[in-house]
Formats: structure tokens, C-alpha cells, sequence
């Protein structure tokens, strides 16, 4: 199945993962999760609260789009997406990914290369906000570097 | 009525979020639509029409500056995406 | 903290996450988890039991010192590893890795490269029961492949 | 006494996990037991001398046929290993 859900609410990543996992046919051998959380100290210094602001509608449909396409493209039926907006404080889940697989090989690729094109083609933009005021976060060039990986 | 919304960065630049605007007669493209937003402020202009903005026409990414804006309803200006 | 535990009990892959998961620092961005189940075929048919022999004492001991050794080469500090031994029916878990870091492509190297050294290192052997009687299973080509490749 | 372990499919060559043995004094090496050993039974002997079997002597891996056992109080033999 494919899952994705982008939400207002804080998630419990464990409790989405046993849920998800529950589910799994005879056949899953193999099952691999990213939960990325927002730390409280970034390049800029401590980090307060951290805003993704999202496009109602549009985001939702590119996140099961990109689900989609990784699923076909490393031939899995099963892809979890959950992916935050709104205020998000220090040490809170921001995204879930998790995938399933007969072998591990597909559901390690699925997950680390869904997550490279979540940091670059998701339709989010992040604020962080600390001592010194709030800026706007970018992909970095190494995550442009690692999702042109996957064009090729 | 058109729907122009600004997200992250832009939504700075142009002061708020959304914008209901008719456009005039001679705003017939994605390029028209932004030459006009710069003529009232040349700052919001020179950001939207930075490198890696996309433009949503009705919430499908668009990208080409020949597109015919006139029949939608919602045009979407996104600064570089950063999920996850 | 580097955690391992060899153990002939069933566990809850979900529930060890969440517990190793709940201790993290502020600086903690990324968790990469793998679970890994037994199923119900294999490419010899049906699997009515997997077992999994151990060398107790030993396989503690290695077990420890591969997960010292990717959690240093990675310069990660927090790194779980929990691998079954004994009668496993289809279904459930064998071995759950997970690796906490600031950033993900650590936690995800280090996961994958730890699944890669266990499945060719570790010292356990495994004997599949089906309908036509047992048979000890061995790393594929590919296993060794791939734990080749982080030799070099 | 020494304790002499197979583990995976050297158990079934062996006929059992676990032998407790006294080595006579002409065995000295690693190499001398993996002899002393096929002189008994010639299927276990090259079932403990083929490729990828490790030889692990009071618990640390050694793999070398010149390593003295004298002092040993376990040898294990082990075949190609299968984790996670």
C-alpha cells in the first residue's frame, strides 16, 4: 500500500511504523524507516522553533506523486509517507518514511531515495527561528547533489 | 478573480500570502503576469522571477513563461522546495 | 550509546525503537531503522521454521565489535543492534539495526553497511525447514558483493 | 581436555555440536588437529578444510594453520557465516 499523509499534528513515528508494518504480506523480509526530527542547533546557532509552511492541496498530491514514483521505480508495493507542517519545536518528528520489501536491498534504496527528492522537489519551505531572528532554510548544495543523482 | 499566492520567501516579498487580482487585458501569460506584478514593485518582481522559482498554474507545476494565464483561477509562485 | 543484544526471545522491533530512539540528544536529526523478518518462502519453497544457530559467548562478542567498528567508521555515537537466534516461525522478526546521527546519509551508511557485515559476518548460521525437510542457508553472491565493496 | 565445537552444517558432519577430546602430543598446530581430526573420519576432515571455514581458537578468530593449540581449551569450527 501506498501511504502518505501530510499533517498539522505532531506523530508518533513507532506507533505509525508498527501500524504500517502490522500490515506486511508473507512475503516482507524487509522493512526500513527514516524519521527525521528537527534538531535544536543548526549552522545558524540554537534553533527555537522551526516553521514549514506547505501549499494546501498541491503538497499533498506531490508527495503521493513522488510515493508513486519511488514505489515503481524500485518495484515495492509498500511506502509510507508522513511529512509535518505548521510549527514544529526542537526534537519533534518532521517526516516518516518507511518501505517494505521481499529483499533489503530495494527498501534501503526506496527510503534513502525518497528522502533525497523529499529535501528538494517537496513542496515545503522551512523557517527557522532562534536568538538572532527567523530565516529561510534551502536545500543545500549537497542535497541538489544527491537528488541529481537519481536523474541520471 | 485570480488567486496569486506567494509561499516561504515570496510570501515575504510580497507581503502576505495571497493576492486577488483581475488582471488587465494585456496579461495573457505566465511572462506578462510577472512583468506586471514587477511594474507596482520591482523587488517582488526581481524575486519571483529568480532562479529555481516554479510557477504553478492550478496546482500543476508549469515552469513555461509562454503558458496562457487567462482562464485560471490560481497561480502559484514557490521559492526553492526544502521537505524532509 | 552503542547497544547489542544476541537473545533466543521474540522482540518488538517498533517497541526497541521507540526505547532507543526516546534517549536521543538535541543534536539527533536522523533515524535510520532496519527490521528484518523471516518469510514465509524462499527461493526453495515454502518456510515452515528458519533457525538460527549461534556461538554463544563469541557471536556476543562480534556482534558488539561490528557495531563499534561501523559506528566509528560513520562517527556515530548511537547504534542498536538486536539479532535473534534459535526457532523463528515465518513471520517474525530476526535482527533490527538502527543508527541515530545529526544528518541522514551517516545513519543511513551505517545501517546499511551494518546489515551488509552482518549478513556475512556475523556469526550465525541459518537452516530453513520446508515441506521437502531442512537445508543451511548461506550468503548469496550478492551478500558477498556487497560486503566486498566496503572493503575497499 | 580440550572442547572442540561445529557449528552449522560442520555439526551434522561431525555428528554433534561437541566433542571433549585429550590431543595427543603429536598435535601441536591447527593444522595437525584439522589432520588428527580426518584421520578418524576423512568426510569431516574436508568438510573442515574447505573455503570460507573459520577457525576460532579460545574465542578469537585465528584462521592461521601454524597457530599452536597446545594451550587451547576450545576450538570451534565454523562454516561460512549467515547473519541478519
Amino acid at each position: 500500500m501506498i501511504e502518505t499523509l501530510v499533517t498539522g499534528e505532531a506523530f508518533a513515528p513507532d506507533a505509525e511504523v508498527a501500524r504500517f508494518v502490522a500490515a506486511r504480506g508473507a512475503d516482507c523480509g524487509a522493512a526500513v524507516t527514516f524519521a527525521g526530527y528537527c534538531r535544536g542547533a543548526s549552522k545558524n546557532g540554537e534553533v527555537t522553533q522551526l516553521e514549514l509552511e506547505h501549499y494546501p492541496g498541491f503538497t499533498e498530491k506531490e508527495i503521493e506523486r513522488l510515493a508513486c514514483l519511488i514505489a515503481a521505480k524500485h518495484n515495492i508495493s509498500d511506502v509510507l509517507v508522513i511529512h509535518r507542517f505548521g510549527a514544529i519545536a526542537p526534537g519533534e518528528p518532521i517526516v516518516l518514511v518507511a518501505a517494505l520489501s521481499a529483499h533489503r536491498a530495494a527498501a534501503f534504496a526506496a527510503v534513502e531515495e525518497l528522502m533525497d527528492y523529499l529535501k528538494t522537489d517537496a513542496p515545503f519551505w522551512k523557517r527557522e527561528t532562534g536568538p538572532d531572528g527567523a530565516c529561510w532554510i534551502e536545500p543545500t548544495a549537497e542535497d541538489r547533489r544527491r537528488r541529481e543523482e537519481h536523474s541520471k | 478573480m485570480m488567486r496569486i499566492l506567494f509561499f516561504g520567501r515570496l510570501r515575504d516579498a510580497a507581503g502576505g500570502r495571497e493576492r486577488l487580482v483581475a488582471l488587465p487585458d494585456d496579461v495573457g501569460t505566465v511572462a506578462d503576469l510577472r512583468d506586471w506584478l514587477a511594474r507596482n514593485d520591482a523587488a517582488l518582481g526581481s524575486a519571483i522571477s529568480a532562479r529555481g522559482v516554479h510557477v504553478v498554474v492550478d496546482q500543476v507545476i508549469c515552469n513555461k513563461d509562454a503558458q496562457d494565464v487567462r482562464a485560471a483561477a490560481e497561480i502559484a509562485f514557490l521559492p526553492p522546495l526544502s521537505g524532509g
